[in-house]
Protein backbone atom coordinates (compact mmCIF):
# COMPACT_ATOMS: atom_id res chain seq x y z
CA UNK A 1 0.00 0.00 0.00
CA UNK A 2 0.98 3.70 -0.76
CA UNK A 3 1.38 5.95 2.29
CA UNK A 4 2.08 9.57 2.07
CA UNK A 5 4.59 11.15 4.16
CA UNK A 6 4.51 14.73 5.07
CA UNK A 7 7.57 16.51 7.32
CA UNK A 8 7.75 19.92 8.69
CA UNK A 9 9.99 22.41 10.73
CA UNK A 10 13.80 19.94 11.54
CA UNK A 11 11.99 16.59 10.18
CA UNK A 12 11.53 18.30 7.06
CA UNK A 13 15.11 18.73 6.91
CA UNK A 14 15.52 15.38 7.09
CA UNK A 15 12.95 13.75 5.18
CA UNK A 16 11.59 16.31 2.20
CA UNK A 17 8.54 18.13 2.38
CA UNK A 18 6.91 15.00 1.36
CA UNK A 19 7.42 11.89 -0.68
CA UNK A 20 5.13 8.85 -1.05
CA UNK A 21 6.05 5.29 0.79
CA UNK A 22 5.29 2.16 -0.42
CA UNK A 23 5.12 -0.66 3.01
CA UNK A 24 3.58 -3.79 3.09
CA UNK A 25 -0.19 -3.76 3.65
CA UNK A 26 -1.13 -4.69 7.57
CA UNK A 27 1.32 -2.35 8.83
CA UNK A 28 1.17 -0.48 11.95
CA UNK A 29 2.54 3.07 12.94
CA UNK A 30 6.15 1.30 13.93
CA UNK A 31 6.46 -0.56 10.71
CA UNK A 32 5.97 2.93 9.10
CA UNK A 33 8.52 4.44 11.41
CA UNK A 34 10.99 1.64 10.98
CA UNK A 35 11.06 1.62 7.41
CA UNK A 36 11.59 5.62 7.36
CA UNK A 37 14.57 4.63 9.62
CA UNK A 38 16.33 2.69 6.96
CA UNK A 39 15.93 5.11 4.21
CA UNK A 40 16.80 8.11 6.27
CA UNK A 41 19.11 7.46 8.95
CA UNK A 42 18.90 11.02 10.67
CA UNK A 43 15.13 10.21 11.53
CA UNK A 44 16.89 7.46 13.35
CA UNK A 45 18.74 9.87 15.58
CA UNK A 46 15.74 12.49 15.50
CA UNK A 47 13.63 10.01 16.59
CA UNK A 48 15.41 7.84 19.07
CA UNK A 49 17.84 8.22 21.74
CA UNK A 50 21.13 6.35 22.06
CA UNK A 51 20.34 3.59 24.14
CA UNK A 52 17.11 3.14 21.31
CA UNK A 53 14.14 4.74 23.36
CA UNK A 54 11.96 6.65 21.74
CA UNK A 55 12.28 10.51 21.87
CA UNK A 56 9.30 12.58 23.24
CA UNK A 57 10.17 15.73 21.06
CA UNK A 58 8.13 14.98 18.02
CA UNK A 59 4.52 14.57 16.89
CA UNK A 60 3.12 12.49 14.53
CA UNK A 61 -0.22 12.72 12.90
CA UNK A 62 -2.28 10.17 11.21
CA UNK A 63 -5.02 11.89 8.46
CA UNK A 64 -4.29 14.65 10.45
CA UNK A 65 -5.49 13.23 13.72
CA UNK A 66 -2.85 13.63 16.44
CA UNK A 67 -1.47 10.34 17.78
CA UNK A 68 -1.01 9.50 21.49
CA UNK A 69 2.68 7.87 21.56
CA UNK A 70 4.03 5.56 22.65
CA UNK A 71 0.43 3.66 22.59
CA UNK A 72 -0.29 4.61 18.85
CA UNK A 73 3.06 3.02 17.53
CA UNK A 74 0.92 -0.01 17.37
CA UNK A 75 -2.46 2.12 15.24
CA UNK A 76 -2.91 0.01 11.86
CA UNK A 77 -2.45 2.39 8.78
CA UNK A 78 -4.55 2.10 5.60
CA UNK A 79 -3.71 2.61 1.79
CA UNK A 80 -3.77 6.53 1.16
CA UNK A 81 -2.96 7.57 4.25
CA UNK A 82 -1.23 10.90 5.56
CA UNK A 83 1.60 10.38 8.22
CA UNK A 84 3.23 13.61 9.17
CA UNK A 85 5.80 14.10 11.42
CA UNK A 86 7.09 17.51 12.96
CA UNK A 87 8.64 19.18 16.27
CA UNK A 88 6.12 20.34 19.08
CA UNK A 89 4.42 23.43 17.73
CA UNK A 90 5.91 26.72 17.89
CA UNK A 91 3.57 29.32 15.89
CA UNK A 92 2.21 32.78 17.41
CA UNK B 1 -6.17 32.21 7.30
CA UNK B 2 -2.62 31.36 6.43
CA UNK B 3 -1.16 33.73 4.66
CA UNK B 4 2.06 34.24 2.69
CA UNK B 5 1.60 38.19 2.10
CA UNK B 6 1.10 40.60 4.50
CA UNK B 7 -1.84 40.84 7.21
CA UNK B 8 -4.27 43.35 6.80
CA UNK B 9 -4.68 44.45 9.88
CA UNK B 10 -7.55 47.38 9.62
CA UNK B 11 -9.43 45.26 7.04
CA UNK B 12 -9.04 42.27 9.74
CA UNK B 13 -10.50 44.29 12.28
CA UNK B 14 -13.10 46.26 10.29
CA UNK B 15 -14.83 42.93 9.77
CA UNK B 16 -15.66 42.49 13.35
CA UNK B 17 -16.68 45.90 14.03
CA UNK B 18 -20.52 45.51 13.80
CA UNK B 19 -23.22 47.33 15.40
CA UNK B 20 -23.84 44.13 17.68
CA UNK B 21 -20.71 43.62 19.02
CA UNK B 22 -19.87 46.92 21.72
CA UNK B 23 -16.36 45.52 22.13
CA UNK B 24 -13.49 44.17 20.54
CA UNK B 25 -10.57 42.67 21.44
CA UNK B 26 -7.48 41.92 19.14
CA UNK B 27 -4.31 40.72 19.83
CA UNK B 28 -1.36 41.18 17.70
CA UNK B 29 2.19 39.39 17.44
CA UNK B 30 5.34 40.98 16.26
CA UNK B 31 8.40 39.10 14.94
CA UNK B 32 10.47 40.62 18.30
CA UNK B 33 13.65 41.97 17.77
CA UNK B 34 15.71 39.23 19.77
CA UNK B 35 19.17 39.31 20.17
CA UNK B 36 21.10 38.46 17.09
CA UNK B 37 17.75 37.90 15.03
CA UNK B 38 18.02 39.34 11.50
CA UNK B 39 14.59 38.16 10.41
CA UNK B 40 11.76 34.72 10.92
CA UNK B 41 10.51 32.07 8.74
CA UNK B 42 7.68 30.56 9.17
CA UNK B 43 6.46 27.09 7.96
CA UNK B 44 2.71 25.37 8.67
CA UNK B 45 1.23 22.09 7.69
CA UNK B 46 -1.35 24.03 6.29
CA UNK B 47 -4.51 21.80 6.02
CA UNK B 48 -4.18 20.85 9.96
CA UNK B 49 -3.22 24.31 10.53
CA UNK B 50 -6.43 25.57 9.14
CA UNK B 51 -8.90 22.44 11.06
CA UNK B 52 -6.90 23.62 14.10
CA UNK B 53 -7.79 27.21 14.10
CA UNK B 54 -11.53 26.37 13.03
CA UNK B 55 -11.54 24.00 16.24
CA UNK B 56 -10.40 26.88 18.30
CA UNK B 57 -12.42 29.63 17.25
CA UNK B 58 -15.56 27.11 17.56
CA UNK B 59 -14.49 26.41 21.15
CA UNK B 60 -13.98 30.02 21.51
CA UNK B 61 -17.40 30.68 20.88
CA UNK B 62 -19.12 28.08 22.63
CA UNK B 63 -17.06 29.19 25.69
CA UNK B 64 -17.22 32.75 25.85
CA UNK B 65 -20.20 33.26 23.70
CA UNK B 66 -18.43 35.63 21.55
CA UNK B 67 -20.17 36.45 18.42
CA UNK B 68 -16.93 36.49 16.23
CA UNK B 69 -13.36 35.13 15.86
CA UNK B 70 -10.92 35.94 13.19
CA UNK B 71 -7.21 34.96 13.26
CA UNK B 72 -4.90 35.20 10.78
CA UNK B 73 -1.24 33.85 10.05
CA UNK B 74 1.87 34.52 8.26
CA UNK B 75 3.96 31.81 6.53
CA UNK B 76 7.00 32.72 4.69
CA UNK B 77 9.83 34.90 5.57
CA UNK B 78 9.26 37.47 7.70
CA UNK B 79 11.53 40.84 8.94
CA UNK B 80 11.72 42.03 12.39
CA UNK B 81 8.87 44.58 13.24
CA UNK B 82 6.24 42.63 10.72
CA UNK B 83 2.50 41.20 12.29
CA UNK B 84 3.11 37.15 12.00
CA UNK B 85 -0.20 37.09 13.78
CA UNK B 86 -3.35 38.38 14.46
CA UNK B 87 -6.71 37.16 16.65
CA UNK B 88 -9.51 39.42 16.36
CA UNK B 89 -12.64 38.75 18.87
CA UNK B 90 -15.97 40.55 18.72
CA UNK B 91 -18.66 40.25 21.41
CA UNK B 92 -21.54 42.32 22.97
CA UNK B 93 -19.37 42.39 26.30
CA UNK B 94 -15.68 43.23 26.40
CA UNK B 95 -14.81 40.58 29.77
CA UNK B 96 -15.90 37.65 27.03
CA UNK B 97 -14.34 39.49 24.15
CA UNK B 98 -11.23 39.58 26.44
CA UNK B 99 -11.26 35.52 27.44
CA UNK B 100 -11.78 34.65 24.17
CA UNK B 101 -9.39 36.90 22.82
CA UNK B 102 -6.07 35.10 24.73
CA UNK B 103 -7.64 31.78 25.02
CA UNK B 104 -7.24 31.90 20.84
CA UNK B 105 -3.92 33.07 21.24
CA UNK B 106 -3.03 30.28 23.95
CA UNK B 107 -4.52 27.56 22.35
CA UNK B 108 -2.64 28.39 18.78
CA UNK B 109 0.23 28.50 20.37
CA UNK B 110 0.00 24.93 22.02
CA UNK B 111 -1.97 23.27 19.17
CA UNK B 112 -1.88 24.55 15.70
CA UNK B 113 0.79 22.88 13.65
CA UNK B 114 3.30 25.96 12.87
CA UNK B 115 6.88 26.63 13.46
CA UNK B 116 9.17 29.43 13.55
CA UNK B 117 12.95 29.29 12.07
CA UNK B 118 14.85 31.85 13.23
CA UNK B 119 17.35 33.58 10.90
CA UNK B 120 20.54 34.70 13.37
CA UNK B 121 23.79 36.40 12.34
CA UNK B 122 25.47 32.71 13.41
CA UNK B 123 23.30 30.83 11.15
CA UNK B 124 19.26 29.11 11.40
CA UNK B 125 17.66 28.01 14.67
CA UNK B 126 13.91 26.19 15.06
CA UNK B 127 12.56 27.97 17.71
CA UNK B 128 11.67 25.35 20.21
CA UNK B 129 7.42 24.45 20.77
CA UNK B 130 6.72 24.42 24.34
CA UNK B 131 4.27 21.56 24.41
CA UNK B 132 4.48 18.09 23.41
CA UNK C 1 -6.36 61.92 23.78
CA UNK C 2 -9.97 63.08 23.37
CA UNK C 3 -11.27 63.99 20.04
CA UNK C 4 -14.26 65.56 18.69
CA UNK C 5 -13.36 63.17 14.28
CA UNK C 6 -12.82 59.66 13.79
CA UNK C 7 -9.95 57.66 15.85
CA UNK C 8 -7.42 56.27 13.17
CA UNK C 9 -7.61 53.01 14.43
CA UNK C 10 -4.30 51.96 11.80
CA UNK C 11 -2.56 55.25 13.36
CA UNK C 12 -2.55 53.56 16.78
CA UNK C 13 -1.59 50.44 16.35
CA UNK C 14 1.38 51.03 14.19
CA UNK C 15 2.77 53.52 16.69
CA UNK C 16 2.64 50.73 19.77
CA UNK C 17 4.18 47.96 16.79
CA UNK C 18 8.15 48.15 17.49
CA UNK C 19 10.07 45.44 16.91
CA UNK C 20 10.95 45.17 21.24
CA UNK C 21 6.98 44.55 21.77
CA UNK C 22 6.25 41.18 20.07
CA UNK C 23 2.83 41.42 21.92
CA UNK C 24 0.06 43.92 21.36
CA UNK C 25 -3.09 43.92 22.31
CA UNK C 26 -5.94 46.02 21.69
CA UNK C 27 -9.36 47.01 23.00
CA UNK C 28 -11.80 48.47 20.50
CA UNK C 29 -15.15 50.31 21.98
CA UNK C 30 -18.20 50.18 19.57
CA UNK C 31 -21.03 52.27 19.75
CA UNK C 32 -23.43 49.44 20.20
CA UNK C 33 -27.24 49.03 18.27
CA UNK C 34 -29.51 48.92 22.03
CA UNK C 35 -32.93 48.44 21.41
CA UNK C 36 -34.34 52.02 20.22
CA UNK C 37 -30.87 53.84 20.17
CA UNK C 38 -30.28 55.83 17.18
CA UNK C 39 -26.86 57.34 18.30
CA UNK C 40 -24.66 58.64 21.21
CA UNK C 41 -23.59 61.81 22.60
CA UNK C 42 -20.38 61.52 24.46
CA UNK C 43 -19.30 64.65 26.86
CA UNK C 44 -16.16 65.13 28.91
CA UNK C 45 -14.52 66.84 31.39
CA UNK C 46 -11.34 67.13 29.16
CA UNK C 47 -9.01 68.28 31.28
CA UNK C 48 -9.29 66.49 34.37
CA UNK C 49 -10.14 63.30 31.91
CA UNK C 50 -6.61 63.65 30.30
CA UNK C 51 -5.13 63.81 34.01
CA UNK C 52 -6.96 60.49 35.45
CA UNK C 53 -6.04 58.61 31.98
CA UNK C 54 -2.38 59.86 32.23
CA UNK C 55 -2.30 58.31 35.77
CA UNK C 56 -4.06 54.88 34.72
CA UNK C 57 -1.80 54.49 31.72
CA UNK C 58 1.24 55.09 34.33
CA UNK C 59 -0.22 52.42 36.42
CA UNK C 60 -0.81 50.02 33.71
CA UNK C 61 3.38 50.65 32.85
CA UNK C 62 4.23 50.27 36.44
CA UNK C 63 1.83 46.95 37.26
CA UNK C 64 2.64 45.06 34.37
CA UNK C 65 5.55 46.30 32.86
CA UNK C 66 4.04 46.88 29.16
CA UNK C 67 6.14 49.00 27.09
CA UNK C 68 3.27 51.51 26.18
CA UNK C 69 -0.26 52.32 25.96
CA UNK C 70 -2.02 54.47 23.86
CA UNK C 71 -5.74 55.88 24.54
CA UNK C 72 -7.80 57.76 22.27
CA UNK C 73 -11.53 58.37 23.39
CA UNK C 74 -14.34 60.25 21.34
CA UNK C 75 -16.39 62.97 22.23
CA UNK C 76 -19.39 64.81 20.53
CA UNK C 77 -21.91 62.54 18.36
CA UNK C 78 -21.54 59.33 17.36
CA UNK C 79 -23.40 57.35 14.95
CA UNK C 80 -24.14 53.04 16.14
CA UNK C 81 -20.91 50.98 14.82
CA UNK C 82 -18.53 53.75 15.61
CA UNK C 83 -15.50 53.81 17.25
CA UNK C 84 -15.88 55.05 21.24
CA UNK C 85 -12.49 53.95 22.30
CA UNK C 86 -9.51 52.11 21.50
CA UNK C 87 -6.80 50.99 24.20
CA UNK C 88 -3.78 49.79 23.02
CA UNK C 89 -1.13 47.71 25.13
CA UNK C 90 2.07 47.05 23.80
CA UNK C 91 4.86 44.36 25.59
CA UNK C 92 7.67 42.09 25.35
CA UNK C 93 5.52 39.55 26.48
CA UNK C 94 1.51 38.86 25.72
CA UNK C 95 -0.02 38.05 29.24
CA UNK C 96 1.21 41.47 30.33
CA UNK C 97 -0.02 43.47 27.58
CA UNK C 98 -3.80 41.31 28.28
CA UNK C 99 -3.54 42.31 31.84
CA UNK C 100 -2.72 45.96 30.89
CA UNK C 101 -5.43 46.61 28.30
CA UNK C 102 -8.15 45.07 30.77
CA UNK C 103 -7.03 47.10 33.44
CA UNK C 104 -6.60 50.05 31.34
CA UNK C 105 -10.84 50.02 29.61
CA UNK C 106 -11.88 49.01 33.34
CA UNK C 107 -10.20 52.06 35.05
CA UNK C 108 -11.38 54.34 32.48
CA UNK C 109 -14.65 53.53 32.44
CA UNK C 110 -14.97 53.64 36.45
CA UNK C 111 -12.59 56.27 36.98
CA UNK C 112 -12.40 59.19 33.88
CA UNK C 113 -15.34 61.61 33.82
CA UNK C 114 -16.62 61.50 30.62
CA UNK C 115 -20.31 60.61 30.07
CA UNK C 116 -22.90 59.20 26.91
CA UNK C 117 -26.56 60.03 26.49
CA UNK C 118 -28.08 57.83 24.46
CA UNK C 119 -30.22 59.53 21.41
CA UNK C 120 -33.41 57.39 21.36
CA UNK C 121 -36.46 57.13 19.90
CA UNK C 122 -38.53 58.46 22.31
CA UNK C 123 -35.72 61.27 23.74
CA UNK C 124 -32.43 60.90 24.78
CA UNK C 125 -30.96 59.92 28.25
CA UNK C 126 -28.20 59.47 30.00
CA UNK C 127 -26.30 56.63 30.38
CA UNK C 128 -25.95 55.46 33.97
CA UNK C 129 -22.79 55.21 35.67
CA UNK C 130 -22.07 52.02 37.87
CA UNK C 131 -19.07 53.43 40.32
CA UNK C 132 -19.86 56.62 42.52
CA UNK D 1 -13.93 85.95 46.23
CA UNK D 2 -14.09 83.93 42.71
CA UNK D 3 -15.27 80.44 42.25
CA UNK D 4 -15.74 78.94 38.49
CA UNK D 5 -18.09 76.17 38.27
CA UNK D 6 -18.31 73.64 35.56
CA UNK D 7 -20.86 71.08 35.44
CA UNK D 8 -21.03 68.26 33.11
CA UNK D 9 -23.82 65.75 31.89
CA UNK D 10 -27.44 65.87 33.58
CA UNK D 11 -25.19 68.63 35.96
CA UNK D 12 -24.41 70.57 32.92
CA UNK D 13 -28.01 70.70 32.24
CA UNK D 14 -29.19 72.14 35.09
CA UNK D 15 -26.32 75.25 35.90
CA UNK D 16 -24.81 75.48 32.30
CA UNK D 17 -21.58 74.51 31.05
CA UNK D 18 -19.35 76.97 32.95
CA UNK D 19 -20.06 80.15 35.40
CA UNK D 20 -18.10 82.23 37.93
CA UNK D 21 -19.75 82.71 41.22
CA UNK D 22 -19.40 85.58 43.89
CA UNK D 23 -19.04 84.14 47.36
CA UNK D 24 -17.96 84.90 50.97
CA UNK D 25 -14.19 84.97 51.56
CA UNK D 26 -13.56 81.60 54.03
CA UNK D 27 -16.49 80.11 52.68
CA UNK D 28 -16.66 76.36 52.09
CA UNK D 29 -17.85 73.43 49.83
CA UNK D 30 -21.23 73.48 51.29
CA UNK D 31 -21.67 76.92 51.49
CA UNK D 32 -20.69 76.83 47.35
CA UNK D 33 -23.65 74.33 46.92
CA UNK D 34 -26.07 76.06 49.05
CA UNK D 35 -25.03 79.00 46.80
CA UNK D 36 -25.73 77.50 44.19
CA UNK D 37 -28.47 75.49 45.24
CA UNK D 38 -30.25 79.58 45.68
CA UNK D 39 -29.63 80.23 42.36
CA UNK D 40 -30.36 77.35 40.75
CA UNK D 41 -33.63 75.27 42.46
CA UNK D 42 -33.27 72.43 39.98
CA UNK D 43 -29.71 71.91 41.74
CA UNK D 44 -31.62 70.97 45.16
CA UNK D 45 -34.07 69.10 43.72
CA UNK D 46 -30.80 66.76 42.00
CA UNK D 47 -28.67 67.07 44.98
CA UNK D 48 -30.81 66.29 47.76
CA UNK D 49 -33.69 64.00 48.75
CA UNK D 50 -37.26 64.99 49.84
CA UNK D 51 -36.12 65.10 53.40
CA UNK D 52 -32.78 66.58 53.22
CA UNK D 53 -30.58 64.14 52.85
CA UNK D 54 -27.80 64.64 50.07
CA UNK D 55 -27.75 61.81 47.45
CA UNK D 56 -24.61 59.96 46.44
CA UNK D 57 -25.44 60.34 42.98
CA UNK D 58 -22.94 62.64 41.92
CA UNK D 59 -19.26 63.86 42.16
CA UNK D 60 -17.77 67.09 43.25
CA UNK D 61 -14.38 67.71 41.96
CA UNK D 62 -12.35 70.77 43.22
CA UNK D 63 -9.62 71.77 41.15
CA UNK D 64 -10.09 68.59 39.76
CA UNK D 65 -9.01 66.59 42.67
CA UNK D 66 -12.11 64.34 43.96
CA UNK D 67 -13.64 65.27 46.89
CA UNK D 68 -15.04 62.61 49.41
CA UNK D 69 -18.26 63.67 50.05
CA UNK D 70 -19.96 64.04 52.44
CA UNK D 71 -16.52 64.43 54.77
CA UNK D 72 -15.08 67.13 52.28
CA UNK D 73 -18.26 69.44 52.57
CA UNK D 74 -16.11 71.35 54.76
CA UNK D 75 -13.23 71.70 52.86
CA UNK D 76 -12.29 75.29 52.38
CA UNK D 77 -12.28 76.91 49.00
CA UNK D 78 -9.87 79.82 47.99
CA UNK D 79 -10.21 82.32 45.28
CA UNK D 80 -9.97 81.52 41.63
CA UNK D 81 -10.76 77.59 42.32
CA UNK D 82 -12.37 74.99 39.70
CA UNK D 83 -15.36 72.95 41.41
CA UNK D 84 -16.83 70.82 39.06
CA UNK D 85 -19.90 68.55 39.79
CA UNK D 86 -21.06 66.14 37.50
CA UNK D 87 -22.78 62.10 38.24
CA UNK D 88 -20.58 58.87 37.91
CA UNK D 89 -18.70 58.69 34.88
CA UNK D 90 -19.79 56.72 32.42
CA UNK D 91 -17.31 56.60 29.19
CA UNK D 92 -15.56 53.45 27.47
Amino acid sequence: MRIKIRAFASFREILGREMLVEIESGSRVSDLINHLCKIKPDLRRALFSDTGELRDYFIIMLNRRRLDLPKDLEAAISDNDEVAIFPPVAGG
Amino acid sequence: MISDSEIDLEELLNRSMKPDAGAVVAFVGVVRADPGVRALEVEAYEEAALEELRRIKDEAIGRFGVSSVDVAHRKGRLSLGEVIVVVVCASAHRKEAFQACEYVIEELKRRVPIWKKELTEEGERWVRGDAC
